[in-house]
């Protein structure tokens, strides 16, 4: 680890190493998906990779995300473990098929006989490019059975996580952060520190990010690095917040979270994904069912508002948790209780 | 080449099996639906010769056919449609999502769907360089779904060694495909694609195999995709319980006529003075698959305590 | 309502009769699907509509639901208020893209300038057709922002809900149950008599459908008869349950239910849909966050335990709720409290 | 039949346009990502001509020149783009979600997207018995997605009033076109939907307009739906921001110096021996877009409190 903090990669850049040692050890690894070879992806993460393993196992593809995303159900069938890159979460309405009826259920449907190592990466959450390009969409993913969902929210996480994902032998969901993948590790709050050897992180886990007495955030991609700097925000008014950073949708580490409960009896949910029939109802739910009713003092939600992301800046900021808003959703919390 | 005597064999066979399924489904012994093959037999038996093992095949709800043309274990497949441990997928998948990872053969349920996953195989031959191709099955209907063009192009494109069979039997559903199609044939329209095309009769074995050969060695040797269109007819409802109003009570009986391609490759052997009893051919084909049925429905179904088993591999 | 008692249609003709009136009111409703002209739909839910309003109205579609989804949108852009009819719920895979992109969100990314009175009709539920036929995704839909989700269970509501939904100016999703497209009017515990007039049933509603004090049942779709079936069983027990019926999930009526549990104080959601990230626990979620988490001594969810269903009838009983399993659901509650 | 310099003049004002709104977005004024399609405006301009109030036009991500062509008024369009409360949509939609309802103008940021909207709209027609058009813009890569066989199957089977444009600027961000298209050309494949193609160079208005005149007169008169394939080059990057380090300096100076529309045309309306002052033209256009900009900078954007209106009618 000696180099580990002279490294200063973007999250990116974390995830190309990734997937480059994890293509070195296993020649069953391929990536097919839109601009991922040439330029590395739009947003970088497989950069440099087709250089070094060839224009077959990294592989540019047209804009056929139905036919390349059952592509990889083919070569996994065929004894590969693709990678399928769709470029934007929000595109998944043109090839979820073959990701929830055929990666996500031949498992179980073939009784077992057959298994899916395959991965879906894409990005979600918001840079500004409104209602079409900025979605989450974690909570889709993760209603339909059979696939693993995995949301990192930092450096050392994205490299963890996806060494995970391509030693898994279940199909995953992964899903980088938009506004995360230019950003620098030596920014982050939490996970700045990425050691230049493979490493994996182990799926469905949860992490405290941030201990505290008072209450309980629980979150996940982006709004880790939010809630943290809201805690300590919150912290100069003697607020003082535990964080979690949920670091995945399936499996979910309740028990993370209500260890954690157990301790403060008031959670906090945030998630920039749509409120309703989602991520942060699922977790109020089982907390409940989990503690029983009365062992939460407090329970509040703070997430989209069921709008699509709007154009306008301002519009944008009012529907979508930041630092500022989610010191101030707890606040409401200190107050009441 | 194969004798077209061969060709009725393996038909007998076909059509075994999928009367043994009609026999248990009209018993109340099949949950759910079933869509059968028969009258489509031409197809699936044309397309034996040219398959190999390494070959793989992907298919659609009418799929029993082709795996057993591929090479699938009757026993194991007719289990599955009868929901039993011992079947392929241990009774979970059910008669529209048969896997065979021995013999590279898979199915889907949902229409158009078959195509990108037989291509993921084909994009695996191509890069380890192996001879083989993956084989995608459409009904008619399914060639007007999105992911025929996606896949062909990509095919054509990059020269895969992909081949397209469309069993074209003049209806999804309630739906003639005459209604909904911008050209006279499917076949045409490899040309878009840089592929050949080829229509044929899909109740002649012999002109199946013709074309399904050429196909295959021309994806074989490297030059890329290839169309089949069969044209055939399906005797049956689209499934089992369909009230087949759609198609008129002439229609279909002069369908069962003159379109049998038991009974019209049974005249060609005949006409040929093929000696052969070909009574006897159909009766062991028959026996063959009462057998299986009998030998299925002795064996145990899945337990409701194991509901939850095989979602995750850890 | 002369006429209501002595007619005993199947729910599938219930809603044909809807569409009809609603195609004779207005000459802007159309329907495009597969198999909804000539035959009239596979689950009989536009008979005779082709017939009637002429093949340009009523349209035979080739499989090509992306095409004819978008379509719908175009068509409601150009003035109409087309029905796109997804045969089952399972194949929105292949045309999500155009529900969530583009029908849900252009009301509010057109700043109102635009509304979208689409309809998307679809079955759902489970009558033995394994992992790609069988699925609810009432969730699913609901999760993603912009369109009203609607899922009637008794044939009045067929009726009347179809007729609200046609004169939406909101997009707006029905999902008919499989099962209960031939089942017999008279047959139903709740809402048999369907008169022959046209009216319509407001969309965001909820039904109490069973009063009761010990427990509120809360639950849609074929789930409410299978919930009626087993209340009449506890009742013998001395449990005495409320049977509620959503009727849909946006809007999500929580009025009807938070006054049930103000009562009550134990919750029982019921639904046929995957458990996870949808619909349960979003209500569970509602009622602590509306009631506050001590108001209520007991919450469970009886729902699909997270995998596709399976094909064998054992283990697809084993997955679903029925009549018994809810039974035993409400009494392993009383027995805890 | 308009003339070289009337198509000079509306090219003139495109990309005076799109350059306006380069200036605002290079001062930080436009929130997220702007697509412009300078160096594309004779496919816009070649249109103008056959476009009437009632067709119906659906575009890209790339769209703002089509909805100028199609009569979307440029205060309106500009101030949605900047995010305006006066824009189009109340600067909730951005410049990849247009809609203009009056014109029946709109667009979406997916791929493939636009043109099963624009089948909707041709539909339309054809129920009515109107001789209006559904257009549908695509780039080369959206003519891959499977929703664009979808649509002219469709359309073909019925003979909608349908019209394909595709802009063909040789990548798909990245992708080169021909790495991934089974065919020379896109244009070709409308033979297997029954339908004419023509394919043809995008920098010249006048070759557009000819071909887009033939389409849409094949169109309206009930013949059902034609392909116009116009290459052409993008100046910029695929978004502002793109690096576009897949295209060699060589390869944009000699694109910018061999294939830009307006100096294409201004050649030629100079060998011509047109009299007209072009750089007057060029610079009222400049100046029109420019007022327009200034105005846009004045005029409110969009209140936080009101990011839940409209989101349901009721
Ligand atoms: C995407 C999708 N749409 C619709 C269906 C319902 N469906 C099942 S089979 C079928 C007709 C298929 O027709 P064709 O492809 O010609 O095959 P055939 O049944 O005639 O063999 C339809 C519409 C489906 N399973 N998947
Ligand atoms: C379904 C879908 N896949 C991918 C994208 C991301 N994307 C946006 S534009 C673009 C390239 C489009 O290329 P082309 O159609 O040629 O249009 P151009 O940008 O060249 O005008 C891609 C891949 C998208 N918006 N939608
Ligand atoms: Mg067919
Ligand atoms: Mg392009």
């Amino acid at each position: 680890m000696a180099t580990a903090n002279i490294r200063n990669l973007n999250c990116s850049q974390v995830i190309a190493e990734a997937i480059g040692l994890e293509m070195e050890r296993d020649p069953r690894i391929l990536v097919l998906g839109e601009d991922v070879g040439r330029i590395g992806g739009v947003f970088g993460a497989t950069r440099g990779l087709q250089e070094r393993f060839g224009d077959k196992r990294v592989r540019d593809m047209p804009i056929s995300e139905m036919a390349f995303t059952g592509m990889g159900v083919g070569l996994a069938l065929a004894g590969y473990r693709p990678i399928i890159e769709i470029m934007f979460a929000d595109f998944v309405g043109v090839c979820l098929e073959q990701v929830y009826n055929a990666m996500a259920k031949i498992p179980y449907m073939s009784g077992g006989t057959v298994r899916m190592p395959m991965v879906v990466k894409t990005a979600g959450g918001c840079i500004g490019s409104a209602a079409q390009h900025s979605q989450c969409l974690w909570g889709l993913f993760a209603h339909l059975p059979g696939m693993k969902v995995v949301v990192p929210g930092n450096p050392y996480d994205y490299k963890g996580l996806m060494a995970s994902a391509l030693t898994s032998d279940d199909p995953v969901v992964y899903i980088e952060h938009q506004s995360q993948m230019g950003k620098k590790a030596t920014t982050f709050r939490a996970g700045a520190v990425v050691p230049a050897e493979r490493y994996t992180v182990p799926i469905g886990q949860a992490a405290v990010v941030r201990s505290g007495r008072d209450l309980t955030i629980v979150t996940l991609s982006a709004c880790v690095e939010h809630a943290l700097e809201a805690a300590e925000t919150l912290a100069g008014e003697g607020i003082d917040a535990e964080v979690i950073d949920l670091r995945g949708l399936v499996p979910l580490d309740m028990a993370t979270v209500c260890a954690s409960l157990a301790r403060t009896s008031r959670l906090l949910v945030v998630d920039e994904d749509y409120v309703s029939f989602g991520l942060s109802g699922e977790i109020v739910a089982r907390a409940v069912e989990e503690l029983g009713p009365t062992a939460l003092r407090q329970v509040a939600r703070h997430a989209n508002p069921d709008v699509p992301v709007p154009a306008a800046a301002a519009l944008e900021q009012a529907v979508l948790p930041g630092p500022a808003s989610i010191a101030a959703a707890a606040r409401r919390m200190a107050a009441r209780s | 080449m194969t004798s077209l005597f061969e060709h009725f064999k393996a038909m007998a066979r076909l059509r075994a099996f999928d009367e043994a399924c009609l026999d248990g489904f009209h018993k109340g012994e099949i949950h759910g639906e079933l869509h059968t093959g028969i009258g489509q037999e031409a197809i699936a038996a044309g397309m034996i010769p040219s398959l190999e093992a390494g070959d793989a095949l992907v298919s659609t709800h009418r799929n029993h056919m082709h795996g057993l043309a591929k090479g699938v274990d009757a026993h194991a497949l007719m289990a599955e449609i009868f929901h039993r441990e011992t079947g392929l997928c241990r009774g979970r998948g059910g008669h529209m999502h048969p896997f065979d990872l021995g013999q590279n053969f898979s199915a889907t349920g949902i229409v158009g769907a078959s195509l990108p996953v037989a291509l993921g195989y084909a994009y695996a031959f191509w890069m380890e360089g192996r001879a083989n191709v993956g084989i995608g099955i459409t009904g008619d209907g399914g060639a007007n779904a999105g992911a025929f063009h996606e896949c062909l192009n990509i095919a054509g494109a990059w020269k895969l060694p992909f081949v397209v069979v469309v069993e074209n039997n003049a209806y999804a559903i309630s739906v003639p495909i005459r209604h909904v199609l911008a050209t006279p044939t499917i076949a045409e329209r490899a040309a878009a694609y840089g592929a050949p095309g080829w229509r044929v009769d899909g109740t002649d074995p012999e002109a199946v195999a013709e074309a399904f050969a050429r196909a295959m060695e021309h994806a074989r040797a490297g030059r890329g995709p290839a169309i089949v269109e069969a044209t055939c007819q399906r005797f049956q409802g689209h499934y089992e319980g369909d009230h087949d109003s759609y198609r008129s009570r002439d229609e279909k009986r002069r369908m069962k006529a003159e379109h049998d391609p038991l009974a019209i490759t049974r005249r060609k052997l005949v006409a040929a003075g093929d000696a052969t009893d070909l009574d006897a051919i159909l009766a062991a084909a028959k026996a063959e698959m009462a057998g299986i049925l009998e030998r299925v429905r002795g064996e145990p179904r899945p337990d409701a305590a194991d509901a939850l088993r095989y979602r995750f591999a850890s």
